[in-house]
Parts: C-alpha cells; sequence; structure tokens
C-alpha cells in the first residue's frame, strides 16, 4: 500500500514537472535525457539484470530504432509511428541472429560477442550507402504528423511513457514465472537447465524485450535530435554508459537504473557545462580571480571525463551493488 | 596437532558449519564422514584457508585463520581437493612440481617417493594432465600434495568417482603416506573402507558433528550402519 | 601545457574586469574541447581567445560563455540550449563539428539566436534556409573545387580517392568526384579507410597498381603522415598528391619534409596569403601558443572578432541578426560577407587557397591574385 | 598485383597485434579479467618511448629496456591498488573497473600531453628495402617483428621453464589448486597484470616509429587485442601470436581482395565464427577452461 502510494507520488511529480517548471528548454532537455538514460538502462537490465545477461552491444538496438525511423522518414514519409514500430521489427530480428549466435557463450565471451555483433552492425551503417554513411541523417522537417518537433515536452512524456511501461514490465516480469526462471538463469544456468527451464528461449525472451524498448528509445532520439551518426546512436561508449548507470544505481533491481540515471546524467552534464564551478563561485565558497578559481574554470572543462573516470572507478570499487545495493536487505 | 573449537564457516550469507569441535593428533588417520551437503568439503576448505571461518583452528597452537592459504601450505597443512583439480595443461612432472612449489630442494627426493608410490605416474610423465583418466588424476592430485612435505594431509572425498580396483589402491597408498608419519584428515562418503582404516573418526550432519569415536566403534554403530552401510 | 594554461589565466583574467563594468553583452562559444575532435577544437579555443584579447585592447568588450559538446549532437543541443535560456547570450559561435553544427542550426531558428558557424564544411548546414544561421568559412565542395581548378591547366587524365571514413572524408570525395567528371577525368581508385588503422600499404598498393595521374586524399593529422609514409615506402608516385584540408595543412605535416614535399592541400586560410593581418596573425599566434597557427584557428579568430564585435554594437539577438545579415567586413580571412546565393543562404563566399609544401614551407600557389609561388607539377621527387 | 606484398605486410602488422594480444591473453587467463584498458596501456608504452626519443635520444626500440620495468612496475602496482579488490566481483564490474581506468589514463594524458598527435621520426621511419618480385618490406616493420619473436620466445621460455613462469600458468589453470599448492595466487595476479601492461607498452613503443603518438592511440588496438586472444586460446602465448598473425594477414588480404572499408567487419565476423565454431580458440585446448 505504501508503496503504491509512493509510487503514485512519483508518477505525479514526473507527470507535472514540466508544468511546474515552465519552458524551460535547458532543463526540460536535460530531464528528457534523463528518463532516456532511466529507460535505456531499464530496458538492458531486464536482460543484464535479471537474467545475468551482460549485453555490451545494447547500442545496436537503440541505433536500429533510430536509424530505421530517420531512413524511413526521410525516404518514405511514413508515420512516425509506424516507423517506430518497423524499427522494432528491426531491432527484434537483430536480437534473434545476435541471441543465436551469443547465448551459447558465458562469462567473458557473452560481453565480448556481443560487442562484436554491435560493430558489425555500426561498421555496416557506416559502409551502406542508404543508411548516410558516414554522413549521418539529418530531419529538416519541424513537424511532422501534427507534432512540433521543436517542442520539448512531447518527447519528455514520449521518454517517460516509455520508462513506466519498462519499469512496469519488469515489474511484472519479477512476480512472473518468466522471472523467476531468469533469475535460475542467472543465479546458476546449470542448475537452471537441470531443472528443466528452457535457458534459450527464456534468454531470448529477455533479449527481445530488452531490444525493443531500447528500439523504441532510438526513435525517440532520432526525432528529438533529428540528426544522427554513427558515432552518437551505435558508440560503444553508449552500451557501456547504459550499463554504468544500472551498475551505479543497482543492477537487477526495480528501481537501480532510474537512481543511476538521477545521479549520472545531471552530474555528466554539470561536469560538461562547467556548472559546478559556477556554483562553487556563486556560492562564494571560492573566489574566481583565486588559482582555484581559475583552474576550476579553465580546467574542468577539459576534465570531466577525467572525473567521470574517477567517479566509475569510485563507485566499483566502493559500490560494487549500487545505490540501492546499500539499502537493500539481507535476504 | 590440529584443534578446532567452536568453528562456523559457510559462503556469502548461508552458514554450512555450526560449532565444530575436531582434534587431531600426530601420526592420526580421522575421517569425517557424512552425506552430500553435510559440510565435508566446507570443513576442509576452512582449515586450508580458502574460505573464512570464525571459531578457532589453531595447529601446533598456531592460529591458521589469520594466515593466507599459501602460508598455510608453507606451515605443512596440505589440502588435496575435491575433484582433483589438477592442472590440466600442464603434464605429469609439471603438476607435481607445482606441489613442490615451495619446497624446491627436496623436489627430486619427493619425486622418487611419489613415483615409488605411484608407479603409473612414472610411466606418465609427459602426459598432460586433462587426457588422464579419473583414477590416475586422483593419484597425481595425492601425489602433487605429497610434493609439499605434507606434515597433516587433507584429502577430500579421494574414492569419489573411481573404480573398486583404483579405490583400493588410493586407500593402500592412504594407509602407506600415514605410516610414514604424515598425519591424514579423510573426509569421505565411503563410509566404510574410511572408517576401517582409521583410528578415529566423526560423523557429520548438515554442518554439527553428531557422532564420534574410533573407526571400529562408529562401524558398529546401529545409526551409522542404519544411515550408511544400508544395514 | 604551460601556454595553455597561460592562456586561460589570460582569458579567465581578461574576463573578470568586464564583470565590473557596466555588463557588456554575452555571447556563446561552443566547441569540441574534449572527445575525438578535441585536437582541432583546441586550435578553434586558442584562435577565439586571441580575437576577444584584441578586442579587449581595442575596448570592445563582451562576456564569452564557453561550452563543450565533446562532438556529440546531444551536448551540442543541451549547451545551445543553456547559451540561450539560462545564460541569455545573443549570439553563439560554434560548434566545430558538422554533426554538432548541424543540430544546433536546426534549432537557431526556434531560439531566434543566431549562430555563426566558424569552421564546419557540411554544405546543408547553410542550404536549409534557417534565418539565424551564418557561416564563415566556406563549405565542403569549395575544397575539391578549388584543387581541380589548380591542376585543371595541366590536363590530369586519371584520378584515385583515398579518404577517410568520416562525414567531411565522404562528402568531399563525394562533390571531388562531381567536379572531376566535369573536367573529364577519370576514377580508378576510391579506397574509403576508417581512421586509426596502423597498415595503409594494401589500399595504397591497389592505388599505385592503377597508376593515376592525380591521388585526391582526405585525412586527419595522423593518418595524413601515416598514408604518405607508406605511399613513399611502396613507392606510389603519381603527378599530384592533392590533400584536401585538415591532415594536410598542418605544420607538423610540413615539417615531414621527406615524405610532404610538393603536396598539395586546399585550406580556408594561410600565413602568406596577402589578407590583412594575416601575417601579423600568424605571426602572434606562434609567439603566444608556440605552434604553428592552422586555418581552424584563424577561422575562429575571425568567425569570434565579427560576433564579438558586432555583437557589442547590438544589444540583442534582433539587432544583432540584423546586423551580421547587412554587414561587410574585412580581416585575415580576407572579405566576409553573408550572402545568399546558388542554394546557400547566409553563408559567406570564402575564397579558398590552394598551397604547395615548397622546401618545408606553405607556399600559397593558386588562386594567383592571393599567391605569390607557382605550382610545381608534376610533381617529382 | 602480387599476392605476397599484402601477405607479407600483413604478417609484419600482425607481429605487434600480436604483442598486444598476448598480453592481454595472459591477463585474461590468470586473472579472468577482460582488460579494458590494455590500449591504455599501449599508449603509455607510446608516450614513454617518444619521450625516450625526444628528450634522452634513444632510439624507440633500445628504449625498451627502460620501458618493459617500468610497465611492468606500472601494472604491478595498478594491480595491487584497483583490481585485485574487484577480483572476485562480476565480470562487468571488473570491466567497467578498467574502463574507469582507461578514462583516467587517457584523459590524464590528454591534460599532460595535449590532443595533438606526436610523430616519432626516426632516421629510418618511413624507409623500406625491395625484395626479388617486387616487394617492398618496411624497414621499422621488420624491426619491429623480429624483436616481437624474441619477447615472444623469452616469454615462452619463462612461462614453461621457469618457476615463477609455471606457477602462473598453474594459476590460469586453476586458481584455487593453485592457492593449495602454497602459490601466492595475488602475487601471481600481480605479476601477470605487470607482464601484460609491460606487454601492452611494449607494443606501443614497437608500433611508434611508424604510427601517430596519442592519448586516445591505443583504442584502435583495443578490440583487436580482445579478437586475438580468442582466436588464439584464452592463456595461450603461441596461439596469440599467431591470431595475431591472422589478423594482420585477413585485414591485409580483405582491403586488398574486398575492400578496405569492410575489412574490420571482417575481423569481427571470423570472431564470432571462432567463438561458435571452437569456443577454446585454434590452439586452446577442450577441457582446459
Amino acid at each position: 500500500m505504501k508503496q503504491i502510494a509512493l509510487i503514485a507520488v512519483l508518477a505525479a511529480t514526473a507527470v507535472s514537472l514540466p508544468i511546474v517548471m515552465g519552458e524551460n528548454p535547458y532543463i526540460t532537455g536535460i530531464m528528457i535525457s534523463v528518463l532516456m538514460m532511466a529507460a535505456l538502462s531499464s530496458a538492458w537490465n531486464i536482460l543484464g539484470g535479471y537474467a545475468g545477461q551482460f549485453s555490451f552491444g545494447h547500442a545496436a538496438y537503440f541505433g536500429a530504432g533510430a536509424y530505421t525511423t530517420l531512413i524511413l522518414l526521410t525516404l518514405y514519409n511514413l508515420n512516425p509511428l509506424l516507423c517506430m514500430a518497423i524499427g522494432i521489427v528491426v531491432a527484434c530480428i537483430i536480437a534473434l541472429i545476435t541471441g543465436s549466435i551469443v547465448f551459447r557463450l558465458r562469462g567473458h565471451y557473452f560481453g565480448l560477442a556481443s560487442i562484436a555483433v554491435a560493430e558489425i552492425v555500426r561498421l555496416s551503417v557506416l559502409n551502406f550507402e542508404f543508411t548516410g554513411g558516414a554522413q549521418g541523417i539529418l530531419l529538416s522537417d519541424v513537424s511532422l504528423w501534427g507534432i512540433d518537433l521543436n517542442s520539448k515536452n512531447p518527447f519528455y512524456y514520449g521518454m517517460l511513457l516509455v520508462l513506466a511501461v519498462t519499469l512496469g514490465i519488469t515489474a511484472y516480469l519479477r512476480k512472473s514465472k518468466t522471472g523467476y526462471y531468469l533469475q535460475a538463469i542467472r543465479e546458476d544456468q546449470d542448475a537452471a537447465a537441470s531443472l528443466g527451464i528452457n535457458l534459450s528461449f527464456y534468454k531470448n525472451k529477455a533479449l527481445i524485450i530488452s531490444a525493443a524498448l531500447t528500439s523504441v528509445l532510438g526513435s525517440l532520439y532520432a526525432l528529438y535530435i533529428r540528426f544522427i551518426d554513427t558515432s552518437a546512436v551505435l558508440d560503444l561508449r553508449l552500451s557501456i554508459e547504459i550499463i554504468l548507470t544500472a551498475i551505479i544505481g543497482g543492477v537487477g533491481t526495480l528501481w537501480g537504473p532510474v537512481v543511476g540515471a538521477l545521479l549520472l546524467v545531471p552530474l555528466a552534464e554539470m561536469l560538461r557545462s562547467n556548472v559546478l564551478g559556477d556554483l562553487l563561485v556563486k556560492a562564494g565558497l571560492v573566489s574566481e580571480t583565486s588559482a582555484i578559481g581559475i583552474f576550476l574554470k579553465g580546467n574542468l572543462a577539459h576534465a570531466h571525463v577525467l572525473v567521470y573516470g574517477i567517479i566509475t572507478v569510485l563507485c566499483i570499487l566502493y559500490l560494487p551493488k549500487g545505490i540501492l545495493g546499500l539499502f537493500r536487505r539481507v535476504k | 596437532m590440529l584443534d578446532i573449537q567452536n568453528l562456523n564457516a559457510g559462503y556469502g550469507e548461508m552458514p554450512v558449519l555450526r560449532a565444530i569441535n575436531l582434534t587431531i593428533a600426530d601420526g592420526e588417520i580421522i575421517s569425517v564422514v557424512g552425506s552430500n551437503g553435510a559440510g565435508k568439503s566446507t570443513l576442509l576448505k576452512a582449515i586450508s584457508g580458502i574460505i573464512k571461518s570464525t571459531g578457532i583452528i589453531t595447529w601446533n597452537n598456531e592460529l591458521l585463520q589469520t594466515l593466507k592459504a599459501h602460508a598455510i601450505v608453507q606451515r605443512g597443512v596440505v589440502h588435496v581437493p575435491e575433484g582433483r583439480k589438477i592442472f590440466p595443461d600442464m603434464t605429469v612432472v609439471e603438476n607435481l612440481m607445482m606441489g613442490g612449489y615451495l619446497c624446491q630442494k627436496d623436489r627430486q627426493q619427493n619425486l622418487d617417493k611419489v613415483f615409488a608410490l605411484f608407479p603409473k605416474l612414472a610411466q606418465r610423465r609427459t602426459q598432460l594432465g586433462g587426457t588422464m583418466s579419473g583414477g590416475e588424476q586422483q593419484m597425481l592430485a595425492i601425489g602433487r600434495g605429497l610434493m609439499g612435505n605434507p606434515k597433516l594431509l587433507l584429502l577430500d572425498e579421494p574414492s569419489l568417482g573411481l573404480s573398486p580396483l583404483f579405490t583400493e589402491v588410493v586407500f593402500g597408498a592412504i594407509r602407506t603416506i600415514n605410516s610414514s608419519g604424515v598425519t591424514v584428515l579423510l573426509v569421505e562418503q565411503n563410509v566404510y573402507q574410511s572408517l576401517s582404516i582409521s583410528h578415529r573418526g566423526y560423523v557429520i550432519e548438515t554442518g554439527r558433528i553428531v557422532l564420534t569415536g574410533t573407526g571400529e566403534e562408529l562401524l558398529n554403530n546401529q545409526e551409522v550402519k542404519k544411515a550408511f552401510l544400508g544395514m | 601545457m604551460k601556454n595553455k594554461f597561460v592562456s586561460i589565466v589570460a582569458a579567465a583574467l581578461l574576463v573578470f574586469p568586464m564583470l565590473v563594468q557596466a555588463a557588456p553583452v554575452k555571447i556563446g562559444f561552443i566547441n569540441s574541447i574534449t572527445g575525438k575532435e578535441a585536437q582541432i577544437g583546441e586550435n578553434l579555443t586558442n584562435g577565439a581567445a586571441m580575437a576577444i584579447e584584441d578586442l579587449s585592447a581595442k575596448g570592445i568588450q563582451v562576456e564569452l560563455v564557453k561550452e563543450d559538446d565533446g562532438g556529440d549532437p546531444k551536448n551540442a543541443l543541451a549547451a545551445y540550449e543553456k547559451l540561450v535560456s539560462r545564460d541569455n547570450v545573443i549570439g553563439v559561435v560554434g560548434p566545430y563539428t558538422s554533426g554538432c553544427a548541424n543540430v544546433v542550426a536546426s534549432r537557431a531558428d526556434q531560439y531566434q539566436v543566431p549562430l555563426l558557424v566558424p569552421a564546419a564544411a557540411k554544405e546543408e548546414i547553410t542550404m536549409k534556409g534557417y534565418k539565424n544561421v551564418f557561416r564563415l568559412n566556406a563549405p565542403a565542395n569549395v575544397y575539391s573545387k578549388v584543387l581541380m581548378d589548380a591542376v585543371k591547366v595541366f590536363k590530369p587524365k586519371t584520378i584515385a580517392y583515398v579518404y577517410a571514413a568520416t562525414d567531411f572524408g565522404v562528402s568531399t570525395v563525394k562533390t571531388a568526384q562531381e567536379n572531376a567528371a566535369k573536367m573529364g577525368l577519370k576514377e580508378v581508385a576510391n579506397e574509403k579507410y576508417q581512421q586509426g588503422q596502423p597498415d595503409y600499404r594494401p589500399s595504397l598498393s591497389k592505388v599505385k597498381a592503377a597508376n593515376p595521374d592525380l591521388v585526391f586524399l582526405v585525412s586527419y593529422d595522423a593518418d595524413a603522415i601515416l598514408l604518405m609514409r607508406q605511399a613513399k615506402e611502396i613507392g606510389l608516385a603519381p603527378k599530384a598528391f592533392l590533400g584536401a584540408g585538415a591532415g594536410y595543412t598542418t605544420a607538423q605535416f610540413a615539417q615531414q619534409t621527406e615524405i610532404s614535399a610538393l603536396v598539395v592541400s586546399a585550406t580556408q586560410w594561410t600565413d602568406d596569403v596577402n589578407w590583412p593581418g594575416a601575417a601579423d596573425f600568424g605571426r602572434r599566434y606562434k609567439a603566444k601558443f608556440a605552434k604553428e597557427p592552422s586555418y581552424h584557428a584563424a577561422c575562429a579568430y575571425e568567425a569570434m572578432r565579427i560576433m564579438a564585435e558586432t555583437a557589442s554594437k547590438s544589444k540583442n539577438s534582433a539587432a544583432l541578426r540584423a546586423a551580421l545579415k547587412t554587414g561587410s567586413w574585412s580581416g585575415i580571412m580576407g572579405p566576409v560577407k553573408f550572402a545568399d546565393y546558388g542554394g546557400f543562404t547566409n553563408q559567406n563566399n570564402h575564397p579558398m587557397l590552394v598551397q604547395q609544401i615548397q622546401s618545408g614551407k606553405y607556399e600559397t600557389v593558386f588562386p594567383a591574385q592571393f599567391s605569390k609561388k607557382k605550382l610545381i607539377y608534376p610533381f617529382k621527387r | 598485383m602480387s599476392f605476397f606484398q599484402p601477405l607479407l605486410s600483413g604478417i609484419l602488422t600482425g607481429g605487434v597485434y600480436a604483442l598486444a594480444g598476448i598480453g592481454m591473453s595472459l591477463v585474461f587467463g590468470v586473472m579472468n579479467i577482460s582488460n579494458f584498458a590494455h590500449g591504455d596501456l599501449m599508449m603509455l608504452g607510446m608516450y614513454l618511448a617518444f619521450f625516450a626519443f625526444t628528450l634522452l635520444h634513444i632510439d624507440p626500440y633500445v628504449s625498451l629496456v627502460l620501458i618493459i620495468p617500468i610497465a611492468f612496475l606500472f601494472g604491478y602496482m595498478m594491480e595491487k591498488v584497483f583490481i585485485n579488490r574487484v577480483i572476485h566481483h562480476p565480470h562487468q564490474n571488473q570491466i567497467l573497473l578498467t574502463i574507469g581506468l582507461g578514462l583516467i589514463m587517457s584523459n590524464t594524458a590528454l591534460l599532460a600531453f595535449t590532443s595533438d598527435p606526436k610523430i616519432l621520426t626516426t632516421s629510418y621511419s618511413s624507409s623500406a628495402f625491395n625484395i626479388p618480385g617486387d616487394i617492398s618490406i618496411s624497414v621499422p616493420l621488420l624491426l619491429s617483428f623480429l624483436i616481437t619473436s624474441v619477447i615472444i620466445a623469452i616469454l615462452y621460455l619463462f612461462l614453461s621453464k621457469s618457476s615463477t613462469g609455471m606457477a602462473l600458468r598453474a594459476t590460469s589453470q586453476n586458481r584455487e589448486a593453485a592457492q593449495l599448492m602454497g602459490i601466492n595466487v595475488a602475487k601471481m595476479s600481480a605479476i601477470a597484470f605487470g607482464i601484460g601492461t609491460a606487454l601492452a607498452a611494449t607494443a606501443g613503443a614497437l608500433i611508434a616509429p611508424t604510427y601517430y603518438i596519442h592519448p586516445l592511440a591505443g583504442h584502435s588496438f583495443l578490440l583487436k587485442a580482445f579478437t586475438i586472444c580468442v582466436l588464439g586460446g584464452l592463456g595461450s602465448v603461441v596461439g596469440a601470436g599467431v591470431g595475431g598473425i591472422i589478423i594482420g594477414v585477413v585485414e591485409a588480404m580483405s582491403s586488398t581482395y574486398l575492400s578496405t572499408d569492410w575489412k574490420d567487419v571482417i575481423v569481427f565476423v571470423l570472431f564470432l565464427g571462432v567463438l561458435l565454431f571452437r569456443p577454446q580458440g585454434l590452439f586452446g585446448k577442450k577441457g582446459g577452461q
């Protein structure tokens, strides 16, 4: 009961946030990024967290959604929702092929193979002509089928909806037979197989659900940014960011990915835009002309990826089970 | 001598051993018998420092739990693990040399001793460990343990999966090893064989010691007969 | 490193006193300080910093808000939206990469804050009719056009392409193919490569086997040197190597005289061009940053100068847009005017230059009105 | 065009790949960790070679006598301080830790050395000689191939004959059993990581005269090193050596006879093929987990 109330409050806050905040494109943009990363990481969590299959190639599904949508839109001007649906189909096909190859492998091999598949997808997109190759695809339209693409709110609610659906599926799976089977597979594949669980069926099921959701997010991203190329939507860095978010929040927990995204995305943005340095100066903690102030203003911009690396290392060393792992009761 | 008092151990948050008390005097063969999952292997792992434990394990009045696994080997407590765990891509001789990793000066002498005990290994010097049969691997595993100059040898299910013929060879070897002055702690499911060669024995059930006595006493015990010997 | 620190200190010191005076106008600068393009980004940073410094010496004050996009379009968009909504800038210079510039340009009309693109080459940025997007540099098609024009008189017959699989590489070669077709050049080899490979010999061997008159190259700093080294190794010797911008226009490349001699390249700017202040800028840049200025630095300098100068006279974005649209400037990049022509909107019809490495130095050799030296053709070692 | 030209240049380039792959394979075998910082460790070797050349005027190949011990110590310390703390954690945490460490290394290098690529030009950097059949052989590539061969031979002897080398192999074949032999497996991990780092840095230094030096330059070799160590069989030195040459030749052949831009795809397809049909690698033995 308490849980339902909490979720209701969270949902109400999320829904009303853009209205309360007003039209601030910068803040709304960051919130969209938070929701997108939370949803991506939650979708990954179904496969990685519950089935224990650590895919390092989720960028492939994100890219599949993004590319399918923009290619179909620019070439045939199809309905965006139809494009998204076809994107899901493409992602599922890639997932099925991937699954049939990589699910025979375990541990390190699985992770490495998933990288190889994603790299093959990336390089193919880069080499083909119809994908725009290295030039990427630019969507010139500012509105599509009555949706104003310049407005942030449709994307905010779109991402929120996908996140809600992903969390809903995760919550349902947790309590379902499939969920138990997936967790059995995570704990011990051989034991699960000996209990008569069809490993390949359930792993593929988790992968397809995860890939389909990831693909929808890719479509939304493509429509939101209106320009895609391989380095933005198919890069290994994206796959890693998704995993990092889940691990920092708490792998295999319902809310872990959300917590991870709420923390990491704003942090990355603050480091990127050097808001952190600005805030310290404004709060009067550091004088702008002092050596520290100058260093913060000048160098933090260069060092933000370094800081990101340090945070990653510290989290893995000191929070190996993620933030939610700290609070989880001992079973 | 080995003295264990109030030992608790397990994996992660799951306790396996509860309040174990056990002593072994120098020169004894002691058996710990019990069914699958009773905690026998866990006991050996706790002694050899592979897993953490609470309570007290002392060997010649030195507390073992503060030592790392490799330091415990240095004290002469050598563990021959369940499932042999020999190095599959190394030859027989290389496997044995690894057993003598800490006492390289006695290596040649120990190698001769092992080959005298298991002549079969001498014939197979250059064969890769992974390509040997289960029985041969068990001889190799015990031989490898002997290479480390053990004062106390911990044997985990040496007869598991072996043919009766190999089982005979292995138990014969254990007796020979013991008569050369090595104390032996034997963990077995083969209750009859192991108790027959033991001075004393312990029966372990779901992580607790439920019975103890000389080998003969235990073999004649009604409970033991019913539970393990099918009588 | 030390120089960079000095420049940062200098920039910070410059920004500070301005805050005290009656709030100067704010302009934004989006650049790739981190990520794959960071190296070129640094040249832009330096150029922009010098522009602000020069203006301040002339008593023109603006407050510059710097943003990093790391080469990621999503970050570039966030940076632009931060600049327009949180920092309230009236104009923005940047971003550097074509991908980021594309995304930001497509939002400029929404927020009505003028964007001046200093160095991104992709044509479509100024071909969508955006009212608030201005571009200083010449787009991709000019790189190949000017190179072909320079060698036209020698009547080459065949051409081979070797280029990086990047946006710039692919777009430039596409336009080069169009220009080559117009000249009746026959394409005998087309080798696209992924950056960062250690071994280009197989591709170059193929090109050598095709024996072309011209080898048209698009590469970045490091792979340019690698490619030319391996070309020398296997004995690839066409009548001319034509390098489109980037890697073939760096001082580092010119210093490798063994492999770079007589390579022809297209560039937006040289320090021996007869545009006002170009030579002086080159000298001062070298003194300040202890390295040769690249054309990216010059583009950023001029874009920042034009933006800051115009912004300081305009009090808001609308006035700034009008002033950019109607104004004309003359400086280290020659005459600048944002015009509508040939499908472009607010595009400076910048004449690109062709330079050749002669005795280890870049010499401007084409077009004739900007150059002192003559093109050496065919290429002989 | 001659068939032997790409074959030869593929073999020679493959030598450097092999060295990168062997370092990875050793770490993989002994510690069961996929080291995503391997490319950054190569970068470390490149800069060491560069500074040895420009500041101390030592030839990059000669500078290996300095680079190998420095890199070994660096790797040893890195294992002691960071890696060994996650040795019992799930794979993904280990991978993310090495990714994080890689980010720290490459971005520290960016701050310290800027993103301007450095070019190490030796007197022989672009020299080549011809052998009959109009085949040109690059002098620096040939030199680095020879050095690689010597290093692989030394490493092979070390692992098969020396006591420490054998203990490393024992640890990689069965960590728990190695512990029961009295082998200090924590120390073996640190040694393995040290050797892996030294090999990565050596590969970086060897490629420096024919490549460029940049904080992110090692990344191009990371996935190749993984491919090589899977191809050769984890922990197999000879396997990784042959794997490196196979990758070099496949790349050269596919860019000669197919197309340059698809060659990486072909390498990854090969990688998946090996994983599917021979997951123990070309030289790994069945049963050796």
